[in-house]
């Protein structure tokens, strides 16, 4: 069987200047800060990132906090374009437009999970009120049904989606504990090429099937070494 | 200023029914779920992921792995239950969360909210504020009625004919819970269906640009203070 | 707390004559069967059933089985409408067309699948390739994006969905074993109504909240006794 | 006819990689797990929910909980992952499945498939049939090169210049394997790659009723027998 397993450098190997990734994560949580790390050590740059948020700034609830996820590619300054819904706990986001280094796209929270769905599970798009007579509007198609008016948003694409698991196993069958759930399950599968940070890795028959809650055929790498988040 | 933020946030517990399913916006609407009616349980949805959020965490209660929608670490009930974030938004835009309390910027007599952005000052990004006040069967804005400027000591309305800034969703407002007054949107317009003791129908008028409806039916303000 | 456990009585006691039901499983397997019993003992009629299939007829895989889940529902001719992906294992559909007693119209089963969470989910509907230059298009809004068709598939809804749980806690917070998960992740919640019938009921907090795969937010309802299928 | 059977499935499973996902129709299409290269090792997704399928029950090994999308009791693989609907056809449609293998009653020179209904005839639905050929990777059809008729106990075509019966899907047919040759699908049209030792070109031509391409390349049906 084609085996799964990676270190975080071969992973990335493939990953490019200019290339763009989804990031999973909520403010840090649920971020695979190994696979962030391995960017970094690469040297890529000119990233289009596309996640929640900008993760969080160095020392954010403590004074020695590093900054967590795309926080850390946001202090590096490799990111061009960010494709986010909040961005309020990350003021480089602010800075990097205001001083033109960046670029920065909100998409609507429940949308972004959408778009990023949709180019996973091959749909074309969704449509969706949320946004309609708002400038998240602009420059999107939109349709009235039923005398209703939506938006049509359409699928996101990216080479690579960098996910984070509690526990997986050697095919990739993957779970998140508690809320590092959230971009987790919708962002494996939704890239070219998948790659899953995990903190504990198992056999794959080692665990009752049903304790995993996402498939690994969505899962094309795996890379162990993933820690829990020191507070 | 703090009674009136506690007097608002009394007023908008009497709209939650045992059994509702919420989300509170940050500060103000957060108080709402200490006020809440005797026999009144209610479950607070974290638009990250999960129903069962409890509170804020002490320093040393922390778990990593529990966080809320603002990124800070919290406590949750026994009922709590996690998932990602497609089911999260799937509940929030499917009605399946009965009322959001949140601030706003404006609102104006169509209903429409404006509560996301000041073009010009650094904008933070919508998060799921348009998903949460399209999806909710009951929004519910909790604010104070004006607002105050620091430097000019000049205070200007908030609830106008129409919203100047850009808008987070169009006609989705249900109703409008000030210091001064209980607001409801209604396809008439804005009907003004509470009054708080300490102001009279003209002061209300005079703090608000959008044309008011007084109700035929005009209550006290629905709290015991 | 607004409790949710009900007798399978009191959960279909609502539902009248020509009502629209959506029924989980997949030819029987996760389909509440005291939920069926309960329907077939009040005596419904006229109903539009949304379902995968036709759950499955007598005898199917032992000369003593009774009919299973929708099965049932065909055998007493309750259904005027079933909205379905395949029906080829119950054969009363096709004599239910040609005696005219029952109308039926098939959707692609991923297209099922996605009206059904788009109704749930509060989505305006999708767009997939599916069905494009097939009678299944027929009557649908085409939409051409980047050069590619794609048929819009907009939300089903239903008065009452009826779903089984493997274990479900009084909260409606629940789990389906194996390949009993199907369409209840997807249907409860879609309806107006949505009840579980479940075989083991624990207490909110008895077991780890990770445990549950799916929100008791969206049940409305839950039914004690659903039985495993004795092979 | 079992023998034809064999090769066809024989060839197919030529088309599989170590690592792939597939997805097998019942039948014919079936058998082609059973014929995987040396060192081939394959996931075989179930479109009711799961990955993992290993094979068909004996009476007594059932698990009630347990079905394939037929509706039979079936064994799993140590890698079997269970999921719902949602997840099962968002892996089909999002192109996760790498191939499926699928039979038909007619495929035509733009790569056209017909094979869920007879009209006229009862039919059963197409079930994920629309599906599995949007989103595979790689469609293959597997089946006889004619359709035998056991009144007349004529042949006819069933490759054609344009599908009669209605349509399963529009130009997703990647390559034909039958009993006689391998054809695959282009944008210049239907190109004959393969031919088996039993047949001549103009054999293939005869029970062919679309036109064929021959492939200056054209090289000898790829299986041991």
């Amino acid at each position: 069987m084609a085996r799964k397993m990676r270190t975080a450098q071969e992973a990335i190997a493939g990953l490019q200047d200019g290339m763009t990734i989804m990031v999973a994560g909520f403010m840090g949580t649920g971020t695979p800060e190994i696979l962030i790390d391995a960017i970094l050590e690469k040297g890529v740059k000119h990233l289009t990132v596309i996640c929640n948020d900008g993760g969080l700034p160095r020392g954010w609830y403590n004074e020695y906090d590093t900054p967590r996820g795309t926080g850390k590619l946001l202090e590096a300054g490799v990111i061009d374009h960010l494709i986010a819904s909040h961005v309020g706990l990350t003021p480089l986001v602010g800075k990097g437009i205001v001083d033109g280094t960046m670029e920065c796209t909100f998409v609507p929270q429940g949308s972004l999970v959408e778009k990023i769905r949709a180019n996973n599970f091959g749909l074309g798009g969704v449509l969706t009120s949320t946004g309609v007579g708002t400038i998240a509007a602009e420059g999107k198609m939109q349709i009235e049904i039923d005398g209703k008016m939506y938006l049509l948003e359409k699928p996101l694409r990216a080479d690579y989606s960098l996910c984070r698991a509690s526990v997986c196993d050697e095919f990739g069958n993957f779970l998140c504990n508690k809320t590092t759930k959230n971009f987790n399950y919708l962002m494996a599968g939704a890239a070219d090429h998948n790659i899953i940070a995990t903190e504990r890795l198992v056999k794959t028959g080692e665990l009752d099937p049903d304790t995993f809650q996402h498939s690994g055929v969505l899962v094309d790498m795996i890379v162990e070494g993933e820690k829990p988040w020191q507070i | 200023m703090a009674d009136l933020k506690t007097r608002i946030a009394k007023r908008c517990a009497k709209e939650f029914k045992d059994g509702y399913v919420a989300n509170l916006g940050i500060g103000l609407p957060t108080m709402v779920s200490s006020y809440l009616p005797e026999g009144v349980h209610i479950t607070l949805q974290s638009e990250n992921g999960f129903t069962g959020l409890a509170g804020t965490c002490e320093r040393g209660e922390e778990d990593s792995e529990i966080i809320n929608a603002g990124g800070g670490y919290v406590k949750v009930t026994p009922r709590v239950n996690y998932f990602d974030s497609a089911t999260s938004f799937g509940i929030i835009r499917g009605g399946h969360v009965d009322a959001t309390v949140l601030g706003a910027m404006e609102v104006d007599e169509k209903g429409n909210l404006a509560n996301w952005i000041i073009p010009g000052k650094m904008y933070a990004g919508m998060g799921g504020a348009m998903d949460l006040v399209n999806g909710a069967r009951e929004v519910v804005i909790a604010m104070l009625h004006q607002q105050f400027d620091k430097k000019t000591g000049a205070s200007k309305p908030k609830i106008l004919k129409e919203c100047k800034l850009p808008l987070t969703a169009l006609g989705v407002v249900d109703i409008i819970v000030t210091e001064m007054c209980v607001i409801k949107v209604t396809k008439e317009g804005l009907v003004l269906t509470e009054l708080h003791h300490d102001y009279t129908v003209e002061d209300v008028i005079a703090a608000t640009e959008a044309h008011l409806i007084i109700s035929p039916d005009l209550k006290p303000y629905d709290i015991t203070e």
